[in-house]
């Protein structure tokens, strides 16, 4: 499958999570020429593992060795894991960072932050409120044009999120509750047609938010400096890159506003992004 | 290099060095706010510095010089509020450590 | 899909023939790419192919291929730079190994290949002042374990490793290219009397004993792990610098048979010029060959059996019986049981 | 691309400026540089799902004393190695002041000692230096 412009090939010992993908990831292209960029496999620790109590590892051309095996019943979020695992260990096309993004008329608002900042869920009720989502987990730079590109890949709901976001997705497409993950309850959304038709379509930058959940409205404006090392921490493959990583993230924080903003609930957030939207 | 022993014994090595700054063609800096960013091209590494370290580079650039030599050129192009030879020693072996300015 | 690829000949093919890639198919390409990935050879590869015809998305992961072995090649060659200048005042002969030697001295080796710690040899007598000069310039010890940490220095032929503390970059300080326990006694002097010094006045080993150290590395101490990319190594120092005196340098370090065997698989499967004289093969080859050749078109490792043969006899090449079982006991009380 | 691009210069010392700027040289213990450190991954992958053994494995088996240091097993006061590795999750919690499952306070103590001890290189130290990024 293909995802914006990254192709994914998908191996696994059981035939359980491959269907999932299948069915979710049903509108999604084949790679480009047929070549993926990346291949996942999804295999049993030991060969017995996989009937008895089936464990999944997760494999791939890049791997962290202390990753834990999941059950099988997590099958299509270790398959999600290990796709996002490829791209923070082996992109090396785009200056990588852990943000959602989303775009309207051509330009691009990045949120970026802590797990558990609310970037997937902002990402999802935007996407509901006419944005076009270009991803909730990766924001590619282009180091050449500076322009983002959408990775569009299902967007992860955690916990709460997602009685809100099914709340304010009444026909969304979501994948089945994943129970007790180490992060809790996890679901996956099908990001709406528009996201997944245009996602070879790049945006300007227009818009960095660092948004931070649970706390009175606030916003403030960061400096360029601060910007630079939270965008660097945020980025997986900014050494990696080289010059090339820092001329594409210098543009960034020089030519892009950011703003750090504090919400208490989702429709504070929502008002506070629409705003600063509209002044920049 | 092996500096071991007290801090004059130190002071006193520093003092002896000539200290020579990585050629500017290597460096890429962008100066952002109180932060200068310096992109290392040599070793693809990427450095956040403040003051005074990008004019103590800038003034090794033109031309390899001891410490004293050093101080009393900043001196002349700043006005310097606290000329400390130790403050001087400190951000030199800081440039040293991440490679940006080398002994000769 | 197509064709099952269950051993790792596609890769062993593209690099001695490049042009021979261009009847691939995309399952062909695809397989490719992730063995090559798995071996890291994926800038080797890229490196080879440059210039040819492929299709469009090859073309784009083997050019992201070359650039990162670019940012590999810079990182290693300012590793070995930091550890000149930490060590400049000791006066000592400091020689590059591996990776690091073949990009710093410019040789086709190093072309696109991708280089992890720096390896570096240092006369044995001068250990201690290196080390401490290290230490001293911001390297830490890796493992604070005592019983690894005494029975590197009783018995291997490095320093345990030491990882930068802010650069997070290791580096191997050797004093020999075998393991002291090892059959072999390689004559480590020989080695710094022939080395050459590069510009920086850092120093890397003559071309014989880059040869033999890669083949002791192949063959008379490791498990074979990543062996096709250490027999890419021996096969450019051997297109480049020819064979000559190989003979007689690799017997003088007791390498002779690491040395010959590396040739003969060199030759068998990149298609290395050597002597026509060395090319008689003995039983055990095709053993090493199928070993060197256990990756499947996923890039998963295959032949589990004869891994696992390879990596016993990786502990049994480093160390006399009785001391591999008491090795092997002292491991097992601490838990670690083979995987 | 910018109209126009910043000059690669630092400001401020452009030729012909008359008055001297101010400068201070900061004190010796300060510190004028930070270096930008390759991030780890920073997916729930590698952050939430990674596993810390207590002790890493070429050392299981040996006990943790109350300072955090690997002892060999048996040693007065130190405790016994964790019998499962720990969820980065669980790590994440007890650094912020929670307590890792199925230990006593001390040990709690101790585990976590251990875990702010870990070096590169030593199993579970990738996955505790993720749990460090200030974003994950």
């Amino acid at each position: 499958m293909r995802i914006g412009p990254v192709g994914f090939r998908v191996g696994s010992d059981w035939r359980a999570p491959i269907a999932e993908l299948e069915r979710l990831y049903a509108d999604y292209p084949v790679p480009e020429g047929g070549i993926p960029d990346f291949n996942v496999r999804l295999f049993a620790a030991r060969p017995w593992r996989r009937l008895l109590r089936p464990a999944v590892v997760l494999g791939g051309d890049f791997v962290l060795p202390e990753a834990a095996p999941l059950p099988l019943a997590q099958g299509l979020l270790a398959a999600e894991m290990a796709m996002n695992l490829q791209m923070a260990l082996g992109q090396r096309r785009y200056l990588l960072l852990h943000a959602s993004a989303v775009e309207r008329d051509g330009r691009a608002l990045l949120m970026t932050g802590l797990s558990g900042a609310g970037k997937s869920t902002l990402a999802a009720l935007l996407a509901a409120r006419g944005w076009r989502l270009m991803g909730d987990e990766f924001a590619l730079v282009d180091p050449a044009s500076g322009l983002i590109h959408a990775f569009p890949r299902l967007v992860s709901l955690k916990n709460e999120a997602i009685e809100v976001v099914r709340a304010a997705v009444p026909g969304g497409r979501f994948g089945p509750l994943i129970a007790g993950t180490p992060k809790g309850d996890i679901r996956h959304l099908v990001p709406q047609t528009q996201s997944i038709a245009r996602m070879a379509e790049p945006a300007q930058p227009a818009l960095i938010l660092f948004p931070r959940f649970g706390f009175e409205p606030a916003q403030r404006a960061l400096r360029a400096s601060e910007v630079f090392v939270r965008l660097t921490q945020a980025s997986t493959n900014y050494v990696a890159l080289g010059e090339r990583g820092f001329e594409a993230m210098v543009r960034l924080v020089r030519e892009v506003p950011a703003r750090a903003i504090d919400y208490p609930n989702a429709d504070a957030a929502l008002a506070q992004v629409e705003a600063l939207w509209g002044e920049s | 290099m092996g500096l071991t022993g007290s801090a004059m014994g130190k002071a006193m090595v520093m003092q002896a060095m000539i200290f020579r700054a990585e050629p500017a063609e290597s460096l890429r800096i962008q100066a952002l706010d109180d932060f200068t960013l310096i992109f290392h091209r040599r070793s693809g590494l990427t450095h956040l510095v403040t003051a005074p370290a990008p004019e103590i580079l800038a003034i090794l650039q033109e031309a390899p010089l001891n410490r004293d030599e050093l101080l009393a050129r900043l001196g002349e192009r700043y006005d310097l509020e606290d000329a400390s030879p130790a403050a001087l020693d400190a951000r030199l072996a800081e440039l040293i450590a991440v490679g940006l300015v080398e002994v000769q | 899909m197509g064709r099952v690829v269950n051993d790792a000949m596609p890769l062993v093919r593209a690099l001695r023939d490049p042009a021979s890639t261009g009847t691939l198919d995309a399952a062909g390409w695809t397989a490719l790419l992730a063995m090559a990935r798995a071996e890291q050879l994926i800038g080797t590869l890229a490196c080879r192919l440059d210039g040819l015809p492929m299709p469009a998305a090859a073309k784009r992961i083997l050019a992201e291929a070359r650039s990162s072995a670019i940012e590999q090649r810079r990182a290693a060659l300012w590793e070995a730079e930091a550890a000149r200048r930490s060590l400049v005042g000791l006066d000592c002969p400091i020689v590059l190994l591996k990776g690091t030697a073949f990009a710093a001295a410019g040789l086709t080796a190093g072309l696109g290949r991708s280089i992890g710690d720096l390896d570096i040899l240092v006369p044995r007598e001068r250990i201690a002042e290196v080390e401490a000069a290290l230490l001293a310039a911001g390297w830490e010890w890796v493992k604070p374990d005592p019983y690894d940490d005494a029975y590197y220095r009783k018995w291997m032929h490095e320093l345990p490793p030491l990882i930068h503390r802010e650069r997070d970059r290791m580096i191997d300080v050797h004093h020999t290219i075998l393991p002291l326990t090892a059959k072999p006694t390689p004559d480590a002097s020989a080695l710094f009397a022939e080395s050459a010094a590069l510009e920086n006045g850092l120093r890397v080993l003559s071309p014989n004993d880059m040869i033999v150290h890669a083949a002791a590395h192949l063959f008379a101490d490791g498990e074979l792990a990543g062996g096709l990319r250490n027999l890419w190594d021996i096969h450019c120092l051997i297109t480049e610098f020819g064979s000559d005196g190989l003979a007689a340098r690799a017997e003088r370090h007791q390498l002779g048979d690491a040395v010959a065997r590396a040739l003969r698989q060199a030759n068998d499967l990149y298609g290395t010029p050597i002597p026509e004289s060395r090319r008689t093969r003995d039983r055990a080859d095709r053993l090493y060959r199928r070993r060197l050749l256990a990756r499947d078109g996923w890039g998963r490792p295959t032949q589990r059996v004869l891994r696992f043969g390879f990596f016993v006899r990786s502990h049994w090449l480093r160390m006399p019986p009785a001391m591999l079982g008491r090795h092997l006991w002292t491991k097992w009380r601490k838990g670690h049981r083979p995987a | 691309m910018s109209e126009t691009p910043p000059p690669d210069q630092p400001d401020g010392d452009a030729p012909g400026t008359t008055r001297r700027r101010a400068l201070m040289l900061g004190a010796v213990g300060a510190s004028a540089i930070v270096s930008i450190r390759p991030a780890l991954a920073q997916t729930q992958a590698s952050v939430v799902n990674c596993e810390i053994p207590v002790p890493d494995a070429g050392r299981a088996g040996s006990y943790i004393a109350a300072d955090g240091s690997v002892v060999p097993a048996g040693t007065p006061g130190a405790f016994p190695p964790a019998s499962l590795p720990f969820k980065g999750q669980d790590v994440k919690t007890a650094l912020s002041g929670g307590q890792l499952p199925g230990t006593t306070y001390e040990q709690n103590q101790a585990y976590v000692k251990y875990i702010r001890r870990l070096q590169s290189g030593t199993s579970g130290f990738t996955c505790f230096a993720s749990l460090q990024m200030p974003r994950g």
